[in-house]
Formats: structure tokens, C-alpha cells, sequence
């Protein structure tokens, strides 16, 4: 399988810093997967993906060591516009990206840039348009939307350039639920569609694991664990301990576990489905073994 | 349990006339955790900050300890009954150290520079700022590091009840949870919390009461449990039970249906086994 | 990103370009550029607005971010120091555009001056010691908004909006309308924000970068 | 970052579009203009006044641009803003004028009770002061039918660089920002316990840095993602894409001209060539030709005005 993105050895100082705020980084994140990241804040997780995504070393001052490749061509010798027909990125905040004064030219801003011919930009924009429903919003002001929307917007600009890797930096974070929902289907039909390699950093793991292929736990600027959703809840306590609580049933779950209502051999559930009938059998079996 | 904050026949427009509160009726006590939960635009943030005197009713009226807040010249009498922490940090950090921030309040409001030391210490303390922070330039901290010192600003005031707006926005789930869990013991040594807030899991652990907003008016508004075991009227403002509420819901032979944490749940889960134990 | 070197740096030329660094112009000074104008418009239509006296006003603090634009981010601030006039007359009404296309030499000077000056006598903008305001009063405020009078009541009358034997006095009520303001909002932004700017990358040490 | 407001649903005024200034109905007859035409009536109404000295026709385009607003189905209350303005600016302008007169043995006196003024240098002001007008409500009635967007497909029609249509649309949704966090920190400062009412003028100055420490801290690490943002987005301000080539417009496409646009065009290009050539040719619209000036002149027993 081709890597759409390798890491060796990435370590990265921030300027007027005294820490490096990633220490030996390797990565190798294959094409077409779905990577969660998780981890406390300051722990390193927005500077790895502003580092896959070229933010790093190209718009910040540092010290640079290691090397992170897109495709096989290294970050560091790729130029702006180069990255972003490869990488496309999805802020926390939508209201920080905003360079247009209607969502329409906010989407077609990008494809300007790369130099589309105009059937092909209205060929895009729809598709994004459709993929994140905000056909009505096309006249608006992007300040004049609400934040759901504005999130939504933010990822069809992304989704209109159709790079191969997505990432984003808790899409979610300031939004309100309706709005979380509608990211997180826009994120599950990108996954269906298996074309493209999403990288998530997120807290709320409830909704990210069930999507993911992959979660990466960062701490500390490194690579504290990185494994399937049904096995990294596996040492529940030290992912608490990271300061990254795990879905309510996988909690549930891992206590079940703990106290013998379920074979030791079970995996633990991260999808509320799974969860719940996990729930539902214990409970039977528990009653029926008095 | 007396009344501390009264809102009745609360209508607010905002300035360019577009309504956004119609006909709210709450009364918060002396020692209440209440959280006020909704869609973006049902009115949450509106009525917090009709609550602290920020916004004057266009009609009705709120009052505060005795005082009204459309009264001329409230603004200090206010402040120490009900503080207000914004959502943005950076729209209230104006001073150029961590220390002068958390002191500013106090300084208003004329207390001696000996109190005014002591509240910074204290509130410092228990938002979780460092001593060795004081100097720095808000500026220069972290998200997370600045939400908790505008937290600290606010506490260093001791206002009877404290409105918060997203609490827990910016921070992970262990700084939340600190928050939190400092919110609590506010409320323990006798302040109202009032949390405005999407994040339901922190509804159910923390909060006692739950206020559901829609369009502008109260959907519900009962004790946390209550509102949580109406999960097709929360739909309406599209909201969710946490997690382990709604697993709870489904579950066949569960002797409550009402948990609001995992460990209620494993409660819940232990009594549903001896409860058929002893019967058996 | 939390490094604490809050603490003010010595003495040193905040200037001086250190052997090896490289100083380039960036996306970033273009949105500085645009922000800055954007700050500028606020403040030049609130200004206008706030005592309206229409052309002349007695009250313009506008100039401060006109200067302090130029000093901290030196080709760039220029630029917004005669853009945002254009705007924020506009809106406030206190010109119109011919006459606020004829203000644009005397809205560069009344902001590329202080710059010029600070990075000639290598004052620091956070006003460390005495020479700093000095030059700041003098060269950032007193001396540009001499010019900028000067030449505006020159458009006014070329408009023939005042006539020739009232150009001394609206020269004396522009130069002091703009200058007291300016010096007092310049020093408090120069002061508290200025540490912040030199830290940000879009501080211009040179022209442009 | 819902500020201070939460707008009901999000959408608000969805029959309207938010100009510059105000609101205007999407159904305005103006936007049945390309955009171009519409800066383009702007530079005509706002520059042609230069070239009449005759009070009465500034006037008469004040009015014509007041008739336009109302056409264009503005918001007329949102004038109101402006009143203190004009009356003021007339206030000063005359003002001016009577105490300071200047020192002509040529101007006529007119003696009002104590006071002494002279006809030409009034009568001067009062032409320049509809001078003044007229330019001004050109401003206006451009800012007050025009989105940013207008703007900038005007700009970027006529060719004007990328980057600088780019850097006036966002300097104007930049100021629009600032008063969302000036309001917002207002709120906070209040929310600390800040009286305004109780202020001495030394904590007056202080409140200056309270407003304006935020507002700058917020602008600089605004700054900071939204370059971060363009980066992302592929941007390189020479407004060329990789293979070197100009990027591409696609705004530009949903505007088209009409022959009614070019109508309008060509009758305003021609009265505006026309205004020049008839004033700086043969001063058509200089004062000796004010009608009110010539019965103002005869009035005073002054014959005809030179």
C-alpha cells in the first residue's frame, strides 16, 4: 500500500521557545486510512498536523529536523500552492480562515489559485457544495452564517480544491450539536467514499473513533500510542491518565471487563451499537449466571 | 430556598430590533448549579447576559439580590453579586501581565492592596495558574492557559453566582473536568453556577438543573435528570443525552433508566443484578 | 508555544538585523496591510464622527495609526496610513473622495515620517527611554501632523471649502485637533502593544520585511 | 467565535443584502446593474461636482442622488448618521467665513444688528458648501447600495491587481471585525466592574488601553491564522498560479454587461465630458451664472455679478 505521508525523525522547535514541541516523530500514514489524533492540549498534536500540512516549516520560525514526505516529495522543498493541491486543511477556528465576503468566492478562492479553468472550478464547487449542503448559503457573507455553517463551509473550501489528504484541527470544537452531527456525517461519506486519507484531531472521541482507522495518542511531542480503535482503549487507565477520556461506553465497557461481567478476551466497543448490546448481554448473562 | 435571581416576563430584542428572548420566567436560588443548554441561536448566551445586567430587558424584568438590573449606576453592586467569563478569553485580557489581569477586578471594585493580593492568590490558585505565570503577558499563554486566567479574573471578585460562557471550549477533557470540578466546590461553599454550555456530558456530572432553550423560549427547565429522561423534547433544540444516559434508555431490565455518569451506570448495573438476585 | 520570555529585552537595537536572519515579505504583511486598514477605518470614522466638524476635525486620532502602522510595519503601514482615509472618510462623510484622493501626499507623510525617524535614530517603539518619546513626539506626531495640515487646508482651498483668509486658522485647528489625540492614543498603543508586535513576524525591520 | 450576538438560526434579513452602510432590498433596481456601472455612476456623481461652481446644480444632484436612493429602495434612515455631519460642516464652514472674511475692498458689507458680513466670500461658501454636498451624498449612495463584493468585482473588472482589490475588500470586513470585538470587550470591561460614569480623566485615558491592548493583541494573532489560512489555501500574493499563468475569475463570470449597462455608461461619460469641457472651456458653471446669485446681486443693487 502507497503512504500518502511519511515522518522520519521529525523534531520541531517553535521560535522564542525553550522545548522542542515534537522530539523524534515517525509516521507512516497509509493512503486512503482514516488517522484519529487525540491527546491534551500543548501536547504536540496541532504542530504535527501543521507540519504534515507544510504550515511548518513555511509559515513558522523554528528549528527544523527530520523530514515529513507527502507523496514521496518532502514538505520542506515543496512550495505553498504545491502542498495545498496535496494537503488540504480545516481549522478549529472556521472564522480564522475566511479570506472572501461571500461563501462563494470563499470556495472558489482556492481553485482560483490553483489556476483552474472556469468549467472546472462550477464542476467543483458543486461537488463540494452537495457534499456539505450549503447550496442555500452560496450569497451569504461567511460572518453572517451560523457556526455549524461556517464549519461546513470551511471544509467544502477544502473539499473544492479535492486534495488527496484532508486534515483537520477539531472541526468540532466550537460548535453546537446539530452542527457536530453535520460534521461528522460529511466526515463519515468521505470515508465511504475511500479516496481519499483524512487525518482527525478531535476530542470528542466518541464520534471520532467509530470513523477512524487508526488513533494516534500524542503526549509530550511524541507518539505516546497508536493502534486500532478496538484495541486503544486496551490500558484505559493510562489513556485517562493522558488527560483523553474515552467514550462512555467504552468506559462502561472496560469496567464490565474489569469486574468479570465480560470475558477478558472482549474487545472493548467504541460505536454506541456495540456498545449498548455489549451492555445489554452482560446484563443478561449476569442475571442468568445468580 | 429564597430566590436570588429573578427573571419575569424577560422579553430582549436586540438593538437593530431583532427579537431574541420572548417571555422567559426563571428563578435561580442562593446555591444552585444550573445549566443553560440549546441550539446556537435558541438564546442561551442572550439570557446570560440579561442575567448580569449586560443586556436591559426590553421588557420585564431581571433582578439580582434586590436589584434591578435596568437600575441606573448598578454596574458595581452587580459585579460582586454575578460575574460573567466570556467565551473568547482574548476579548477580556487588556492588562500586560497575568497578575495586573487577575487584580483588576479587585482594584475596581477599591479593595485594599493587601485584599486584592490575597484574592489574586487565591483565584489564581484555583483556576490553575501558576504563580510562576504572574509576570507573563497574557498574550503569550496558550488557549487553554488564557480561558483559565480569565476564569481567575472573574473569581477574583467573589461574585455570589458565576455565569460562565463555554466553560470548557479550548480546554481538553482534563482541564475541563478542573474547571469543573473548581466550579463545583464554588458551588459547595455556597455560589450559584450558572454554565452555558454544549457539552452535555458536563451537564449531567456537574450540574443540578438544566434549563433547555428554544427560538428564545424555555423548553424545559428541571433538575438535570429530569430533562435528561426527555430525550424526544430535547430533540427538538438538538440536544442529546450524554452518552451513557441514552445506552441506559435502551437497556431491558435496568432498574432505573435515569443515570447520568458511567458510575451511576455501574450502580444501576450492580442493583439490576442483586435486585433479580433477591428476588430469585 | 508558551515560552515566558515576557521580560523586556535589553537595550538592544530592535532594528539591527542579526548576522544570517532572513527578513522577506510575506502573505502575512499583506493581511497586516488589510487589517491594519481595517483598524485604521474604525478609528479615522469613529474619530470623525465623534466631533464632526466635517473636513477639519478637532478631533482625529487617526494619525496614531497612520504612524505607529508605518513604524511597526514600515512600507506596509504607509500604504494603510493613505488607504484607510479614502475609506473611513467616506463613511463618516467628512470628505469625499476627490478631496480624500487629494489628502493621500499628506496622509503618507503624516505616517511614513515617524517611521522614517525611528529606524533613523534606532528608537525603540515600546518608548524604553527619553530619546524614544523625543523622537516619537517631535518626528512621530508634532512634525507630521504639521505637514498633514499644511497640505490639507492646501486641498481644502484648492476645493475652495475655505477661503484663503481662514487658512491660518484651519491650519492652527487641524494641527492641534489631530496632534493632542494622536499623542495620547500613539504613546498608549506604542507603549502596551508594541512589545507584542516585535515578537510577531510581522514586524518589519526593514521596508518590507 | 459566536461574539456577542447570536443571530436567530443564523440567517437573518434574507430579503435584504447588507451593503456598506445599511440594507438594501435584493430586489433593488440597482443590482440589475453590473457592478462597474455602479462605480462608475459613484466617480460621476462623487467627482463631476468639482466641476460646477453653480450651488444650484450641486444641489440639483443632491436631490438626484437622493431620488436614486429612493429608487434603489435604501434604507433612507440610515442618513440620519450623517445629519451631525452636514450641519456641522455648514455651521463651521460659515462660521468661519463671517469672522474670518479676509480683507478685500471689493466685497460688499451687509450689516445684520452688530454683525457685519461680506456677500462674495458668503455667497462663495454657500456654493461650496452644495459643492461639498453633492460629492458627498455621491459617497453616499454608493457605499449604501454596494456589498464589499460590488466593490471588488468593480475593481477586479477594471483590472485593478488582485492583491489590491484583495486588500480593500478585507480592509473593509477588517473594520467591520474590530467594532464586533470593540463591543465585545465593552461587555467585558463592564462585566469587571468598570463604571464609566465614574471615571476621572486620567482612568478615562486608561480605558483607552483597555480597549485597545485587546483589540490589537486580537488583530495580531488574527493576522497570524489568516495568513496561515491563505497559506493553506494555496495562496501567493503575485496573483499568478504554479505554471506562472494569472489565476482565474471565476466571479467575474456571474456578472455580465447589458446593453443597458453600456447605455448607462455612455450617458454618463458623456455629461461628465461634457461638464468638464463646458466648465474649464467656457466656464459654464461659474458663479456669474448662479441665477440665485444674480438676484441676490440685483437685490443688493450690485448689478451683474463678474
Amino acid at each position: 500500500m502507497t503512504n500518502a505521508v511519511v515522518i522520519k525523525d521529525l523534531e520541531w522547535k517553535y521560535e522564542h521557545t525553550t522545548q522542542f514541541a515534537l522530539r523524534g516523530i515517525n509516521l507512516e500514514i497509509p493512503e486512503n486510512t482514516f488517522l484519529g489524533i487525540v491527546g491534551a492540549n500543548e501536547q504536540g498534536k496541532t504542530t504535527l498536523i501543521n507540519s504534515i500540512c507544510g504550515l511548518i516549516p513555511h509559515s513558522f520560525n523554528g528549528v527544523y529536523r527530520g523530514s515529513v514526505e507527502i507523496y514521496g516529495s518532502p514538505v520542506l522543498k515543496m512550495s505553498g500552492l504545491e502542498i495545498a493541491t496535496q494537503v488540504g486543511l480545516v481549522f478549529a477556528d472556521p472564522e480564522a480562515q475566511f479570506t472572501a465576503m461571500t461563501v462563494e468566492e470563499e470556495l472558489v478562492f482556492g481553485l482560483e489559485n490553483t489556476g483552474y479553468d472556469l468549467g472546472k472550478i462550477k464542476e467543483r464547487l458543486d461537488w463540494a457544495v452537495g457534499v456539505t449542503m450549503i447550496g442555500d448559503l452560496l450569497d451569504k457573507s461567511p460572518y453572517d452564517i451560523s457556526g455549524g455553517q461556517k464549519q461546513r463551509m470551511a471544509i467544502a473550501c477544502v473539499l473544492a480544491m479535492n486534495p488527496p489528504i484532508i486534515i483537520m484541527d477539531e472541526p468540532t470544537s466550537m460548535i453546537d450539536p446539530l452542527g457536530k452531527q453535520f460534521i461528522f456525517d460529511i466526515l463519515r461519506k468521505l470515508k465511504d467514499a475511500g479516496d481519499r486519507t483524512i487525518i482527525v484531531v478531535e476530542h470528542n472521541i466518541e464520534q471520532l473513533a467509530p470513523l477512524a482507522d487508526q488513533l494516534l495518542l500524542m503526549q509530550d511531542g511524541q507518539i505516546a500510542r497508536m493502534a486500532p480503535p478496538a484495541h486503544f482503549f486496551d490500558d484505559l487507565p493510562n489513556i485517562v491518565g493522558s488527560g483523553v477520556y474515552p467514550p462512555e461506553v467504552t468506559s462502561f465497557a472496560y469496567w464490565l471487563k474489569q469486574s468479570g461481567y465480560v470475558p477478558p478476551e472482549q474487545v472493548l466497543p467504541n460505536r454506541f451499537d456495540e456498545g449498548v448490546t455489549l451492555m445489554q448481554d452482560a446484563l443478561r448473562n449476569a442475571r442468568d449466571n445468580r | 430556598m429564597s430566590a436570588y435571581l429573578e427573571v419575569t416576563h424577560l422579553d430582549y430584542n436586540y438593538p437593530d430590533g431583532t427579537p431574541a428572548l420572548f417571555d422567559i420566567n426563571v428563578s435561580i436560588g442562593r446555591q444552585e448549579f444550573v445549566a443553560l443548554i440549546g441550539q446556537n441561536g435558541s438564546g442561551k448566551t442572550t439570557l446570560s447576559k440579561c442575567m448580569n445586567g449586560l443586556f436591559k430587558p426590553t421588557s420585564g424584568s431581571v433582578v439580582v439580590d434586590g436589584i434591578d438590573t435596568r437600575g441606573k449606576g448598578v454596574v458595581k453592586q452587580l459585579v460582586t453579586r454575578i460575574g460573567y467569563v466570556f467565551q473568547n478569553p482574548d476579548h477580556q485580557l487588556f492588562n500586560d501581565s497575568v497578575q495586573k489581569e487577575i487584580a483588576y477586578g479587585p482594584r475596581n471594585i477599591n479593595l485594599s492592596a493587601n485584599e486584592v493580593q490575597a484574592r489574586v492568590d487565591e483565584a489564581a490558585r484555583v483556576a490553575g495558574v501558576a504563580p510562576e505565570l504572574y509576570a507573563t503577558h497574557p498574550f503569550f499563554l496558550p488557549k487553554g492557559l488564557r480561558q483559565r486566567v480569565a476564569i481567575a479574573s472573574i473569581l477574583a471578585l467573589k461574585p455570589r453566582t458565576i455565569i460562565v460562557d463555554e466553560p470548557t471550549t479550548g480546554q481538553d477533557m482534563r482541564q475541563s473536568v478542573e474547571v469543573m470540578e473548581f466550579l463545583r466546590s464554588l458551588w459547595q461553599a455556597g455560589h450559584t453556577i450558572i454554565i452555558v454550555t454544549h457539552e452535555m456530558s458536563i451537564v449531567a456530572r456537574y450540574a443540578q438543573r438544566a434549563i433547555a432553550l428554544r427560538g428564545g423560549r424555555v423548553l424545559v427547565d428541571d433538575t438535570v435528570r429530569a430533562v435528561f429522561s426527555q430525550p424526544d423534547l430535547l430533540k427538538q433544540t438538538y440536544v442529546e443525552p450524554p452518552q451513557i444516559t441514552r445506552a441506559a434508555q435502551r437497556l431491558d431490565g435496568l432498574s432505573r433508566h435515569d443515570v447520568l455518569t458511567v458510575e451511576e451506570m455501574q450502580d444501576a448495573f450492580r442493583s439490576a443484578i442483586s435486585a433479580e438476585a433477591s428476588q430469585g | 508555544m508558551a515560552s515566558m520570555a515576557s521580560t523586556a529585552s535589553t537595550q538592544t537595537n530592535v532594528w539591527a538585523i542579526e548576522p544570517g536572519e532572513i527578513r522577506k515579505p510575506g502573505i502575512i504583511h499583506v493581511v497586516i496591510l488589510a487589517l491594519f486598514t481595517g483598524i485604521g477605518i474604525v478609528v479615522g470614522t469613529f474619530g470623525s464622527l465623534a466631533v464632526p466638524i466635517g473636513f477639519v476635525s478637532a478631533f482625529w486620532p487617526g494619525q496614531a495609526v497612520q504612524s505607529i502602522g508605518s513604524i511597526w510595519f514600515g512600507g506596509w503601514g504607509a500604504i494603510a496610513s493613505f488607504l484607510f482615509p479614502l475609506i473611513s472618510n467616506s463613511l463618516s462623510g467628512s470628505a469625499p473622495l476627490p478631496v480624500s484622493i487629494a489628502y493621500i501626499p499628506g496622509n503618507l507623510a503624516q505616517g511614513i515620517i515617524a517611521a522614517i525617524a525611528f529606524r533613523i535614530f534606532k528608537s525603540d517603539p515600546s518608548l524604553r527611554t527619553s530619546k524614544d518619546w523625543i523622537v516619537w513626539i517631535l518626528l512621530g506626531a508634532i512634525l507630521p501632523n504639521a505637514i498633514g495640515a499644511i497640505w490639507g487646508t492646501g486641498v481644502l482651498l484648492a476645493f475652495g471649502l475655505v477661503t484663503s483668509a481662514a487658512a491660518l486658522t484651519t491650519v492652527l485647528g487641524w494641527f492641534i485637533g489631530n496632534s493632542i489625540p494622536s499623542i495620547i492614543l500613539g504613546s498608549i498603543i506604542l507603549k502596551f502593544v508594541s512589545p507584542l508586535v516585535l515578537r510577531s513576524k510581522a514586524f518589519c525591520k526593514g521596508w518590507w520585511a | 467565535m459566536a461574539t456577542s450576538a447570536e443571530a436567530p438560526g443564523g440567517v437573518r434579513a434574507a430579503k435584504l443584502r447588507k451593503t456598506l452602510l445599511g440594507y438594501v432590498p435584493i430586489e433593488s433596481p440597482f443590482y440589475r446593474y453590473h457592478p462597474v456601472t455602479r462605480l462608475i455612476m459613484f466617480v460621476f456623481f462623487g467627482v463631476v461636482p468639482i466641476f460646477i461652481d453653480m450651488p444650484e446644480i450641486n444641489f440639483a444632484l443632491v436631490v438626484c442622488t437622493i431620488l436614486l436612493l429612493v429608487w434603489g429602495q435604501a434604507d433612507l434612515k440610515r442618513l440620519r448618521i450623517y445629519m451631525p455631519m452636514i450641519v456641522t460642516i455648514a455651521i463651521f464652514m460659515f462660521l468661519v467665513v463671517i469672522l474670518a472674511p479676509g480683507n478685500d475692498p471689493t466685497f460688499t458689507p451687509i450689516h445684520i444688528g452688530p454683525l457685519t458680513i461680506y456677500y462674495q466670500p458668503v455667497y462663495f461658501t454657500f456654493a461650496s458648501y452644495w459643492r461639498l454636498m453633492a460629492m458627498l451624498f455621491g459617497t453616499i449612495l454608493y457605499f449604501s447600495t454596494n456589498r464589499e463584493r460590488d466593490m471588488l468585482v468593480a475593481l477586479r473588472s477594471l483590472k485593478l491587481p488582485f492583491l489590491a482589490s484583495y486588500v480593500v475588500g478585507f480592509s473593509i470586513r477588517a473594520a467591520g471585525m474590530f467594532m464586533e470585538d470593540f463591543n465585545t470587550i465593552r461587555e467585558a470591561e463592564q462585566a469587571r466592574g468598570l463604571d464609566k460614569s465614574a471615571l476621572k480623566l486620567g482612568d478615562q485615558v486608561k480605558l483607552y488601553v483597555m480597549y485597545l491592548v485587546p483589540l490589537f493583541s486580537i488583530a495580531l494573532r488574527r493576522a497570524d491564522e489568516i495568513s496561515h489560512a491563505l497559506f493553506a489555501r494555496g495562496y501567493n500574493f503575485t496573483g499568478r498560479v504554479g505554471h506562472g499563468n494569472k489565476r482565474s475569475d471565476y466571479i467575474l463570470t456571474q456578472y455580465t454587461m447589458t446593453g443597458m449597462d453600456w447605455l448607462v455608461i455612455a450617458v454618463l461619460m458623456t455629461l461628465f465630458v461634457g461638464a468638464a469641457v463646458a466648465e474649464y472651456g467656457f466656464g459654464a458653471f461659474r458663479l456669474p451664472h448662479s441665477p440665485i446669485n444674480i438676484l441676490l446681486h440685483h437685490l443688493l443693487g450690485l448689478g451683474w455679478p463678474s
